[in-house]
């Protein structure tokens, strides 16, 4: 009879998905104790209101900016500026880092007159050397995008260099007894085999060069993200700078969950080796 | 046809002369004085106790690393790193992850620029032969053990190098998988003439397979017995089981583990 | 720092505090003729901090990081019309000769009626800034009609140099190399005589100035002993001033001409600060340049003039001089 | 006979160290290569002197800085203030951030609180906020040492978590099959195999907060090689600031080369399991 | 003395009942019906053909994974995870790269707060029993593919668990360092009186150990076949060699062998 029939639960070793576990749970009450606590602040008047701007008023100004943009441009065209100078220069990073990065790992020579450089600028700030940026390519987007594109190009290029270093030495070996030559080895095993490391790479870079994003909207730009936060500090517009803030805190996490999905498509292995 | 084969068998393939190895410069030898020759065609496996130096022999080989003293040559070449003609099966295969078990035994003829017609039929055959078949498409990570040992082996096989050298390829398997896998790597061996090293603890699996058994000691390691053999070509021809009864089987059997535990 | 400990609270007027911060600028004026004197004079020990622009004296003051510093009458017109609580007590110099608008000779520009659809650099928020827009305003160009570029100095020369832009409105030093290769429009100076004015003054914590008002007079005092210094020997102001800013004297002394100083007595007049019964023009000149921000929508509400008068006290001039 | 005896060259799987190998050759030609084109460029007057200033007056430059100091305070100062406020941010990070990455990466839970708002502030530009920190917690150190925290703090946040995460599933099995409970497992399993990713987001965070330096030195700083910076580009004297970019690029370097020693002590695992 | 062995064994320490195993809702079973109960003192043998699910069901029982049908218990209680009582020999050896040798063996002691003095003596015991004395301040990946196993048995069986859980714990071994282990093995459980599940390949082996052996099929894993044997305690008083040419040993054997061939 159908109703004798008992349903049992049944475990899997890999258990599928749930959509609201308690993590985010979790994690939605932490946001939520952020917002209350910051609502309970300005509404005490804990501080004072350029200090700290209250919610209503943020959430207002975000709406005005919607609406009317700021200062001649759609809060659209301040994002999509910014975003496009950042893509422009995460895929030049991606087409020139991860060879390079590759390859120096890969070939001690290639490495011996990369890593020096690398290693050399890598933590020089921005904002020492943008002005020789400006002087050299003066105050366009190639500038901006430049100086996001080194900020990106190190990390990238160290985490494939440690990716390589990582690599089991059987992987490689296996390879050349099964016929394949040193490019062969390269394209068929180290590449895929540092494609966690790749990814880990990417993701630092994409928010290392949003980190930079202010600095390189800071000279002569007149829309983006950045200069709308900085402009905004120049007349102490502390709600325009908490919706910038927010904006860029949220379209980066958005970024970085494209990315992260991206890899779990891609490396379906990792952690399972 | 056995005399026919012992003849074919003079030229040397590998040659090793006075080998000794250590892994640095400040630890002791871990081989020493290996003096080893592997003829076209022949079919040697290597016994000895844990630790004693097999699959450091068998590394120097493949190319992986280097004598500290003495040559290793492949043909009238020194080995100066690993090629396909040397085929290796690990102890522990590495199977590549980002490959499931049909391209992990593609790999090789991928490198080799096989077209993908070609291989396709190869690929299905070895996977019948290790007995994969179903598991075409799974990762290596879905598999067990034995069955990763088995990936490996087709991977290598498929190739069909000069020189076949396996590591310990069946220690993974059960008894009955093993002697299918055994039977297989001799029939292998009977149609395309390889040269096989085959690295072993199983006394009746160098005994059954081998045209040569080598019986290692430690300390540093280094080659102390060889034994010539044929059993493999009455196993070829008749039932496996039936050898491991007969009395030049378990004379040599015995003998060889008197050996092995004498020399400790 | 006075007034920095709220846990002692204290109703005397005049406290003498553990030691006190000042906020200095790079501009060759009073204030730096009379840093020598403050530590010995105005008898507590003196922290200077240096900054790169109003901006970030408008952040510091927020913090009550500082207790009395410089900033641009731009700037300083923002702090207040947000509520920033500090006063204004003394204007260390009108900006002259040494802010100007440039153009560089290539742009074939001669007025500033030529300036349409040019690119035009300007640090923003920014005393300059100010005077940009009114310069074109008065000229009856509309912002859209040219590019404003938000440049700081040295990206201005860097840009300068490579033909990026066409014109700018920046201070010394960098107005001095961009006239290498370029002539001068409309100085500051002339503005302040169209009544746009623009100034460096001097600015003091609300609560500071409550609580420790004889240093502020005695500061005030120091000024006035620096104008003096620089109206009798100019040569002696030059050179403290030279080594401050590690310039020659030569240098330093022109740039030094460049501003308009003015004596206490100058400041007290309804031209200025004027009196604390009757506070002067420079009230207006800060509801103006607030008020002008906001058209110019930089800002987004302007508070009542009250707020600017109130913020605009020549009490310690006045005790000072007397 | 003792000559008869024949010198045999020995090879080791694990080679010696070499002191001069041909990759110390190409690294020292790479960076001959460049100064010498930057000889030449100025020599052959290229650039006007403000824009690159030729080798020998910034060598001159750096040794009357050497000698004199900027500004009133020693080279040495400047230096010294830089790297004081750079390791108290990262002695505080390796304090903070190390255990709750670990732990983030340990138990979800804890994951769900943190990693959210480190994935806010990770992209946000250090001078969007500096403003901020700068009206919370003065001009003095405090506001900068922070401000080098935040920088170095995702880096190591996010390498320990993906450190975690890549953990063979039998290291930790195996310590509870062992006996060893949650809190062993941590300090006895996780750590130690952690380490190769922690040394990575280590270098990564210190070369990240090198380069947020003077966007930290740019407010109210009397000291520090990035307020030297900074300043000399005020007055446009480009061969101070040339200086203050080498010194910069070589302590950097040399901080990154203290760190991968240590690792190379610490972790003589790595790439070996 | 045997059948005083087998009236202490009635009571069940570990208990599956009616056990499957699938590793992911969309694939097929990899376990199913299993009914499995390990008496106190036992010592059971798993034989089957590769990939036929043992790993898996040792998993089960130490607590890696859960049955997606059916139960699993330790004494009274459902199994919830891993625990020291349940001590595991892995099939590929996860040995700490961070520890050496000596370290690798002290890590349960130290987890479990014994002295230092306490374990200094016992480790030296134990790294001479599996003969790797020499080897005490070794890192892991300077040892061969044996002393890897050698060290990861003296690591759980020096913790001295009430179940000893290992998977073909002997596969890298030689014979002669089998043997001994064997022997080492078989002393230690007749002494300490453990219950142990030991998965091998080995026909031989599960004979001569175990008191009982199973045998398992694929395709899903089930059990086929038990056995019960007593030739571990021959063994354990004579020559070891002498067992394996008794008659009562070579019968038992023919059949599994038949067993597991016909089986397929
Ligand atoms: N990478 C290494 N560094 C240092 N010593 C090593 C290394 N690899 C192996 N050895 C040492 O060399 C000796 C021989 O090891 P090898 O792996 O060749 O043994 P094996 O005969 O294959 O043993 P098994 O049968 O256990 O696999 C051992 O004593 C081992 O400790
Ligand atoms: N993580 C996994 N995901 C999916 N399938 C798996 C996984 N692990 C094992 N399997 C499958 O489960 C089956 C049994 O595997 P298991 O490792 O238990 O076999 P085994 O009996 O131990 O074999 P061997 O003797 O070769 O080690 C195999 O078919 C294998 O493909
Ligand atoms: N010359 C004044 C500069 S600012 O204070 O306006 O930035
Ligand atoms: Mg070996
Ligand atoms: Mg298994």
């Amino acid at each position: 009879m159908a109703d004798s029939q008992v349903k049992i639960k049944r475990n899997f070793p890999c258990k599928p998905k749930i959509w609201l576990t308690t993590e985010h749970l979790i994690t939605l009450s932490t946001v939520a104790v952020i917002f209350i606590s910051w609502y309970a602040a300005t509404e005490w008047k804990l501080f004072s209101e350029v200090i700290i701007p209250p919610p209503g008023k943020v959430y207002k100004t975000f709406i005005d900016i919607l609406s009317e943009g700021y200062k001649g441009a759609a809060l659209s065209t301040h994002l999509f500026d910014s975003i496009e100078r950042l893509l422009a220069a995460f895929v030049f990073v991606c087409l020139t880092a991860v060879p390079a990065g590759l390859l120096s790992g890969y070939n001690s020579k290639i490495r011996a007159v990369l890593e020096p450089l690398v290693g050399f600028y890598r933590p020089l700030p921005p904002l020492a050397y943008y002005t020789m940026l400006v002087i050299w390519m003066g105050i366009g987007n190639s500038s901006k995008i430049m100086l996001l594109y080194l900020a990106g190009f190190a990390p990238v290029y160290l985490a494939c260099i440690s990716g390589v270093m990582k690599i089991k030495r059987d992987y490689i070996s296996g390879a050349y007894t099964l016929g394949a030559n040193k490019y062969q080895v390269f394209v068929y095993v180290v590449l895929p085999a540092c494609l966690p490391d790749l990814f880990t790479g990417l993701r630092t870079a994409l928010g290392f060069s949003y980190t930079t994003l202010v600095a390189a909207e800071m000279v002569a730009a007149e829309t983006g993200i950045g200069w709308m936060v900085l402009d905004a500090s120049k007349f102490l517009l502390s709600d325009v700078i908490f919706v910038g803030i927010f904006i860029m805190g949220i379209t980066g996490i958005m970024l970085d969950v494209l990315l992260k999905f991206m890899e779990n498509k891609i490396i379906p292995w990792k952690g399972k080796e | 046809m056995i005399s026919v084969r012992q003849q074919e068998n003079l030229e040397n393939i590998i040659r090793l002369s006075n080998v000794s190895l250590a892994y640095s410069a400040d630890s002791a030898n871990v081989l020493e004085n290996i003096d080893l020759s592997l003829n076209k065609k022949e079919f040697v496996c290597v016994l000895g106790p844990s630790g004693c130096g097999k699959s450091t022999l068998l590394k120097i080989i493949a190319g992986f690393i280097f004598p500290s003293q003495g040559t290793a040559q492949f043909g009238t070449k020194a080995i100066a790193g690993p090629d396909w003609q040397r085929g290796v099966v690990f102890q522990q295969p590495p199977l590549y992850p980002w490959l499931n078990v049909a391209e992990n035994i593609r790999f090789g003829l991928k490198m080799r620029h096989f077209s993908k017609k070609q291989s396709e039929d190869l690929i299905t055959d070895y996977l019948e032969k290790v007995g994969l078949l179903a598991f075409r498409n799974h990762k290596p990570y879905e598999l067990s053990g034995g069955m990763k040992q088995r990936v490996a082996i087709a991977r290598t096989l498929i190739n069909n190098p000069l020189v076949l050298l396996m590591d310990e390829p069946f220690g993974a398997l059960d008894a009955l998988t093993r002697e299918q896998m055994q039977a297989m790597l001799r029939k292998i061996w009977l149609e395309l003439n390889n040269t096989i090293l085959f690295i072993t603890h199983d006394v009746d699996e160098a005994l059954s397979l081998g045209t040569r058994v080598l019986v290692m000691a430690k300390g540093p390691g280094r080659i102390i017995r060889e034994y010539k053999t044929s059993f493999t070509y009455s196993a070829a021809q008749e039932n496996t089981e039936s050898i491991y009864h007969c009395d030049d089987f378990l004379h040599m059997r015995g003998e060889i583990l008197h050996l092995i535990r004498s020399a400790v | 720092g006075c007034g920095n400990n709220q846990a002692a609270k204290n109703d005397t007027a005049n406290e003498t505090p553990e030691s006190i911060t000042i906020g200095l600028q790079a501009i060759p004026n009073d204030e730096l003729v009379a840093k020598q004197w403050y530590e010995k004079e105005l008898g507590v020990k003196v922290n200077f901090k240096q900054f790169d622009s109003g901006r970030d004296v408008n952040t510091a003051m927020t913090a009550g990081s500082i207790d009395i510093a410089i900033l641009g009458s731009t700037p300083a017109a923002i702090g207040i019309a947000k509520g920033i609580p500090y006063e204004v007590f003394w204007i260390h110099d009108v900006e002259g000769d040494n802010e100007a608008l440039a153009v560089k000779n290539s742009a074939g520009v001669n007025s500033i009626k030529d300036l349409k659809g040019k690119k035009i650099a300007v640090p923003s928020g920014s005393t300059t800034h100010y005077s940009l827009l009114n310069a074109l305003k008065l000229e009856g160009i509309n912002q859209g009609d040219v590019r404003i570029l938000d440049m700081q100095p040295p990206e201005i020369f860097a840009a300068w140099q490579r033909g990026d832009i066409d014109a700018a409105y920046v201070w010394q030093p960098t107005l001095g190399k961009l006239l290498n290769d370029g002539k001068l429009l409309v100085t500051s100076r002339e503005l302040a005589q169209k009544g746009i004015v623009t100034a460096d003054v001097g600015i003091v914590r609300t609560e500071f100035a409550q609580k420790c008002p004889d240093i502020v007079k005695k500061y005030v005092q120091l000024q006035e002993k620096a104008f003096k210094l620089y109206s009798d020997k100019s040569d002696e102001a030059a050179q403290s001033v030279a080594s401050e800013l590690k310039i020659d004297q030569a240098e330093s002394l022109k740039e030094m001409k460049e501003l308009l100083w003015l004596s206490g007595k100058d400041q007290l007049t309804e031209q200025y600060l004027g009196t604390s019964s009757k506070k002067g023009d420079f009230v207006k000149t800060l509801k103006d340049t607030a008020d002008f921000l906001v058209e110019q929508k930089a800002i987004d509400s302007v508070p009542e003039i009250a707020v600017f008068e109130k913020a605009v006290n020549p009490a310690f001039i006045e005790a000072a001089t007397k």
